[in-house]
């Protein structure tokens, strides 16, 4: 059970820091002219002590990777290694991004191994850490895509971007963002993608297929080289959308799979912290051809030194800086503790998780082969209520409804962070909320800080600051 | 688990290291696994064809903790340690230990974005405690929990522009003085809706109403300005300007932070609609650029708003609770009809900035941001007092940091270096200078530094 | 109410780690002879990601001062700033104790200042750092009178030392592992020292008089002038337990009302954490006519350089090295923020905070005018129980049933660093309690991690390891 | 709240902090709470007599958190930072990342003593585990939770020794190789109880029956050894004279360490009755010393062992809880009768001790204890090939250190220090030096400065 921490006096849990103690502060005393210069400011005012014990309890009524399983599908919620956060807090490292190239070498050499490493992992031939999170890197990608077609004189011609439906609603974000319309890929029988439609869909206006592999439902896209060619002989280019690469680590790689864009989601492969939302990284990778529209600037390497310039045909930025630098570093800490082998380990133990406890679970689901996450279904139980039931037996359940090619679907991912008594636990869950009372899912949940949330009236009223709250 | 122990002056991998640390299965669980799963190889469990099948090496060594801490830390001591007097849209101000101890809680940093709100409660409501923070520095309504940085959330404030706008137009303003890292995020996310920014240009710092009168038409979608400017000016016009944009039906967008919200009247009040800017500010400290995309608007412009918000409502025991709301605007659900493509955001730096804020409470944050000021006007009399120096170039109100002309920018750059502090060179006869909580203790080693660099 | 972590299949909370994978290791492959080594170990093997959940659930069941009020009395739970930690983390603070002392300056330094600092706020001539603990000043304290005495050749004469009843158990173990018999000193009806029966108790073979000041009541002892002339006419030392030093700080010093030794609790007055029972430390200051008695080595500072030195009629040592000090370390720090006027600030908080809690219960507090701390009477609850009974309120509970000259005693130091809000939640607590049946008492507590737990069998059949748990 | 502001180059305090900063009360609820109590001012609340009372100031000026840090920061810096290669009784492993991580949790460092086991599950847990990892280690049924150091665990041990041993007796035997400190230490705690404290010679480092033979008596109350001892020596010959301690109705007591203890032959095993040692090597850096006391004994002398003890019992629910139990045998309850004066002791090293044996867990404490063995002999015998360098001076089974023998000791040992690394001095023509994988990956150039010191 979680800690609850609320006292009989106040309507909700732990009080606002507004309802501790609002002060309005005079702002006067300035030798600015008072039409540049607000009157006063109005905010909590509290000692340390007071701050401390708030956020300390309401830490304690957030669930972490340390609190227990975290299962959620396509978001790789592995264990973040504490020691990265040492690294991450050294003096060393908090630098300003004006400074002289010559006074960063550090850093600018923390990059360029990052840069490799990368380029390494995924096949890929150069990569950018620019972009501050997977859905920046799907903007870049598709842009640094646009960016070739113009080149090619085919910019206004290719028009569009092929998303699978089952596909993560960033890449139908991303590539309307870049002004692209989307078509959407069904999938076939088997839960992949169709090549028919496909050779339908690809053609003279398309500038790119947007792909995860595994896909959404873990499945493998046995046909990715029909599906390269494909796409390739439209034209078009193939993006790899690298949610999943979790699962492939060191024994696939999508830059041989003919892929010729991609990002990787820092945060999820490569164990940073996913933070509460953010920051993650989403540095991308691009085939040979593709280098010069890196975003500006890259890093290189003469003798030992390290140095910033500018890709020729440059698609120039998508953060006003280098990135995440800080989640970077991380990822370049995770990565040189595991080393190639244990990485390829981590995959094999994240698809071994996965499969097991897909094994212990008697929840059907209908596709496989499934490889890091399997989407399985809660049946004629709203898969929106199972997960709120599993909360009461003290895991995270799995993300829900989606994808929509398996009803009332339950997207559930491991990683290779749990242990079998971990995943035992996780199957118990399952095996209980599916053998519980239709109306111990509605009531769902009890055992946490919080009891059901009422989201209607939440979207409907919206109250988006102590300013708006009123009482109910 | 046991065996020969090899010893060798560097040990790359903790010796019971076989593949990853962090897979905690024994050789006993797998085994029981597999048999489970009714495979007797994990390699079964890879539905991969054969021709694209990698069996190569990454060629990456693996390392113990205390090896990868060790050479990281090597690696980064290959930074040098100036005293840096930086901002230009960059800025840092002490981060009490408070934020770091709390922001570090497992709980808080491992946990992800709120899909279950009833076992997140302490996330949601730091979130909401930062948004409400940034409703009353805006005076706007509506503040999201977090973007990238100041340059994505000025992209997602002209497409917001674009979407909200009745009538068509393909114009964006923004002043010459805007750093062209920024302007470059901008152009590539509007780029998409066939927009084109154009520049306005300034009088020695700052925007009048009459040059934003000469450039502005109804094709403007949005204008943008900056105040504090990224060479430190304090905007003076803002009022008058928001009439005038509005006259013509664009949005007002304005780029500051939350320190400089602090002392300046409240943007809504000189009819701005939609703030944006770095509110990494607070929280953070220099982080070569990671930022935290501030964005705060109207509340007209509600259901349009990109990125997350945050929602107070009730439980079933009819207590007040928190939850992500309005999600129908997020890519997940939306998809290309999303009001952006943002997903993964900044999230824990917005508690850190949420904490930095309670830390300092109004007092604090009202004195930090006239000690910014104050520093700033006072350091540049300073150096004016110099043979050689002429600071402020600007004859205007500052904010952090000021620009001074001297002979040769780069020269003195140099050799204030080798001094141990760090600088910005503008071009070849300005360099600028940030101060604040953070560098103050060496500011008269700066001005000695100039003194003697100078003459 | 706190997290609760325990599952359904285990028989307690969060199980051991031995119950969650045990395994033995063989040693071999050594070059040693057989009968200098161990056949095998046997000890749980876990994963990080293991070791995590289980340390971060674990102290989710643990209550620190960031949890809640934290009033136990004569322990000065005050808060502890976090920015004292980043400071003992330093790299440059991790040094080895036989560094020579030209290159550890900058520890050295910091001892010395900090012998500064404590010899001005206890109003004492010099100040030994080395003792790690509360008691163990004690004992290095009662050593030096013991030196002194003997160097007066009365060492076997005075073989005496007077405590009264009211005192710290720490003061007459101290005294007996120094070889004193212990006299016991009545308290008048005041809640004082009885003036009588000092006078009779003390004599020549008085080697000294322990005294808390202001005493385990909270009382100032008023006539110290008088006891002090008293024990000094009679030959003996003052001794003063610095337990209750954060009542005074800036107002009155120990020095000055005649003590000649004392020690201070930095981790109660100078807010170093408690650590779950330490490390603390003991500094002891003492009169200049006792400096040259104190441990071995001494700091001293010489043209801006630090030594050590052994003072000439040295006790010796009370800890193989230097004492606690990354503890120290802290002390320092705290101090240096605060400065003068803010330990005088924090002293003056923390009576008003006693005062004000006292003022807002209505149980009876037999003795007064108290400090930092009052003690109030349960009456005919017993103590213990409604010490149970207040967890379920969500706060620390008092010291209970000490000292016993007031029955079921509830012995409440709310600190300084308590919040008005929070004391009135604290009185609340207290009335809720006052006014509960008796058997919610018995009952007490629920709302807590575990239940109320049987003390008798745990001494009855004790089982101190793993390797001793049985089921019963 | 808010004024004028002052500005300096160096900013003493926060601009809102006028007493403490971390009381919380507000001017209004001080004025609130003088009128509950019933007074018009604090000072009223002290009953101090005027003749004692304090008017003047400490002169002890106060400083923001950005000042306290950066200074004590600065005058830490004052350190030299070479490579330690020391030991004689103090060392140190890598601590895991995860020590620091949890043990800084507040709600394991800012809580005290369980006495309300209720709420203090956790931090017990800890303990209790702790407890069993030194009962499997010392094989011992009996351990506490913490005492201050290896001295004053081998102090408390003596007058356990005293207190249940049947007969009188008035000596205590130590090994002359022992540190002076834990002998001075020793004989603090003993001289109340009059006991006197003798030193064994050793035969080239180590104790043998027949040294003992010659010494013991019925008087001898207590024999001390230890191994390794602070030479870097194993002790070879533990089993028989354990025989010739019991022989004599003695209590025979070991030094040690966990790391150690991971190799060796269970101190029971050779009829050791207590252990004492400093645990701190698992959980703590380098911290001038700052210990964690190891407790083990017989389940005999459980009424009579000193410390806390954390004891495993049944809660209301039925469920295992853990509390702290034979509370009788302590201070605050046994007064002038108690096992010891121990009170506040080192409950978070030993927090932090069980953590980092955890991660380790049993392949990796046997791997590190193997290390420190083999590291130990091969750079010995890397040294015993330099011209002018004889090492190890023992002809004995190291751990972790060892003596070597030089022409002018510390003639090297200072040139040694201008190379960057720290090693012990013992007499005119000995050093010693101690590896570990804190410095591993430095011997070679340690070896390299050897050669080239010497020649």
């Amino acid at each position: 059970t979680q800690a609850i921490w609320n006292d009989d006096d106040s309507e909700g849990y732990e009080p606002l820091l507004s309802e501790r103690n609002l002060e309005t502060v005079e702002v006067d005393d300035t030798d600015l002219p008072d039409h540049l210069t607000r009157d006063s400011l109005k905010l909590p005012e509290l000692s340390e002590p007071e701050l401390a014990r708030h956020y300390t309890r309401l830490s304690q009524m957030n669930y972490g990777i340390d609190s227990g399983p975290y299962p959620l599908g396509s978001c790789t919620m592995k264990y973040n290694p504490k020691f990265t956060e040492d690294i991450a807090s050294l003096p060393s490292a908090a630098v300003h991004p004006d400074r002289d190239e010559a006074s960063v070498q550090g850093t600018l050499q923390i990059y360029h191994e990052l840069q490799d490493y990368l380029a390494r992992i995924g096949g890929m031939d150069a990569v950018t850490l620019q972009p501050p999170a997977g859905a920046a890197g799907e903007f870049a990608g598709i842009l640094i895509a646009q960016a070739y077609h113009e080149d090619n004189g085919e910019g206004e011609q290719r028009s569009e971007v092929i998303v699978p439906t089952s596909a993560h609603g960033t890449n139908f974000a991303s590539a309307a963002l870049a002004g692209y319309d989307v078509v959407e890929l069904p999938e076939d029988d088997d839960g992949r993608v169709d090549l028919e439609a496909l050779s339908a869909a690809a053609g003279d206006s398309t500038a790119a297929l947007m792909l995860t592999n595994p896909n959404t439902l873990g499945l493998f896209e046995r046909n990715i080289e029909e599906i390269a060619t494909i796409v390739h002989d439209a034209g078009g280019l193939m993006y790899y959308d690298g949610a999943n690469l979790n699962a492939l680590l060191g024994r696939a790689r999508p830059g041989d799979m003919g892929f010729d864009i991609m990002h990787y989601n820092v945060h999820k492969t490569f164990a940073t912290p996913h933070g509460g939302g953010g920051p993650g990284a989403g540095p991308v990778g691009v085939s040979e051809q593709l280098e010069s529209f890196l975003p500006n600037p890259q890093v290189r390497e003469r003798d030992g030194e390290y140095e910033l310039f500018e890709p020729e045909r440059s698609i120039g930025k998508v953060h006003g800086a280098m990135g995440n630098w800080l989640v970077l570093l991380k990822a370049h800490a995770y990565i040189s503790r595991l080393g190639g082998d244990g990485l390829r380990d981590a995959s094999a133990k994240a698809v071994l998780n996965a499969n097991y406890l897909a094994s212990q679970i008697d929840l059907k689901i209908p596709f496989e082969p499934f490889h890091h996450e399997f989407v399985a279904s809660a049946g004629d139980r709203d898969a929106a209520d199972f997960a709120k039931r599993m909360l009461d037996y003290g895991v995270h359940p799995p993300t829900t409804k989606w994808p929509e090619n398996v009803p009332e679907a339950l997207m559930t991912e491991p990683t290779e962070a749990e242990s079998k008594t971990s995943l035992d636990q996780l199957a118990e869950a399952f095996g209980a909320v599916a053998a519980d009372e239709p109306s111990a899912l509605e009531d769902a949940p009890k055992a946490t800080s919080a009891k059901r949330i009422d989201q209607t009236s939440a979207a409907r009223e919206p109250q988006l600051s102590w300013h708006q709250l009123e009482s109910r | 688990m046991n065996g020969n122990t090899t010893l060798t002056t560097r040990e790359t991998t903790d010796e019971k290291q076989t593949g990853t640390p962090f897979a905690p299965q024994t050789d006993e669980d797998v085994a029981a696994m597999l048999e489970a799963i009714g495979v007797s190889d994990v390699d079964e469990l890879f539905d991969i064809p054969d021709a694209v099948r990698f069996d190569e090496s990454f060629d990456i060594d693996a390392g113990s903790e205390q090896t990868v801490v060790r050479e990281l830390t090597e690696t980064l001591e290959r930074n040098d340690a100036p005293i840096e007097f930086l901002g230009r849209g960059h800025y840092a101000h002490h981060v009490p230990s408070l934020v770091d101890h709390i922001s570090l809680r497992s709980e808080f940093i491992t946990s992800y974005t709120q899909y279950q709100p009833e076992i997140t409660q302490g996330f949601l409501q730091v979130l909401f405690e930062y948004q409400s923070l940034l409703v009353e520095l805006t005076g706007l309504e509506i503040a999201n929990c977090s973007m990238y940085d100041a340059a994505t959330a000025l992209g997602e404030a002209a497409t917001l522009a674009d979407r909200v706008r009745e009538t068509t137009g393909d114009r964006i303003l923004v002043p010459d003085y805007i750093r062209a890292e920024r302007r470059d995020v901008l152009e590539n996310y509007v780029a998409g809706a066939d927009l084109v920014v154009e520049e306005l240009p300034a009088d020695d710092g700052v925007t009048t109403p009459e040059i934003l009168e000469e450039a502005i038409d109804d094709d403007v979608v949005m204008t943008y300005l900056e105040s504090p400017t990224t060479d430190g000016v304090l905007e003076e016009h803002l009022e008058e300007i928001g009439e005038i944009v509005s006259a013509h039906d664009g949005m007002f967008c304005l780029g500051t932070d939350p320190v400089a919200l602090a002392l300046l009247r409240s943007p809504a009040d000189v009819g701005v609609d939609v703030v944006v800017g770095d509110a990494s500010v607070l929280g953070m400290g220099p982080s070569y650029g990671m930022g935290l995309g501030l964005f705060a608007c109207r509340e007209a412009y509600l259901r349009q708003v990109p990125g997350r918000l945050v929602g107070a409502s009730r439980d079933d025991d009819g207590n007040r609770a928190f939850t992500l709301t309005l999600q129908t605007r997020e890519q997940h659900i939306r998809r290309e009809r999303a009001t952006s493509n943002i997903c993964t955001n900044q999230a824990w730096v917005a508690l850190r900035a949420a904490i930095h804020a309670a830390s300092l409470g109004p007092s604090g944050l009202v004195s930090l941001a006239k000690r910014c000021h104050r520093l700033a006007e006072q350091t540049a009399s300073r150096l004016e007092e110099i043979e050689g120096v002429s600071a402020p170039v600007r004859d205007r109100h500052h904010f952090r940091e000021f620009r001074a002309r001297v002979d040769d920018a780069n020269a003195v750059a140099t050799a204030i270096e080798a001094n141990g502090f760090a600088i910005h060179v503008v071009d070849e006869e300005t360099v600028q200078i940030c101060v604040s909580d953070r560098n103050e203790h060496r500011i008269d080693e700066l001005v000695d530094a100039f003194t003697e660099v100078v003459n």
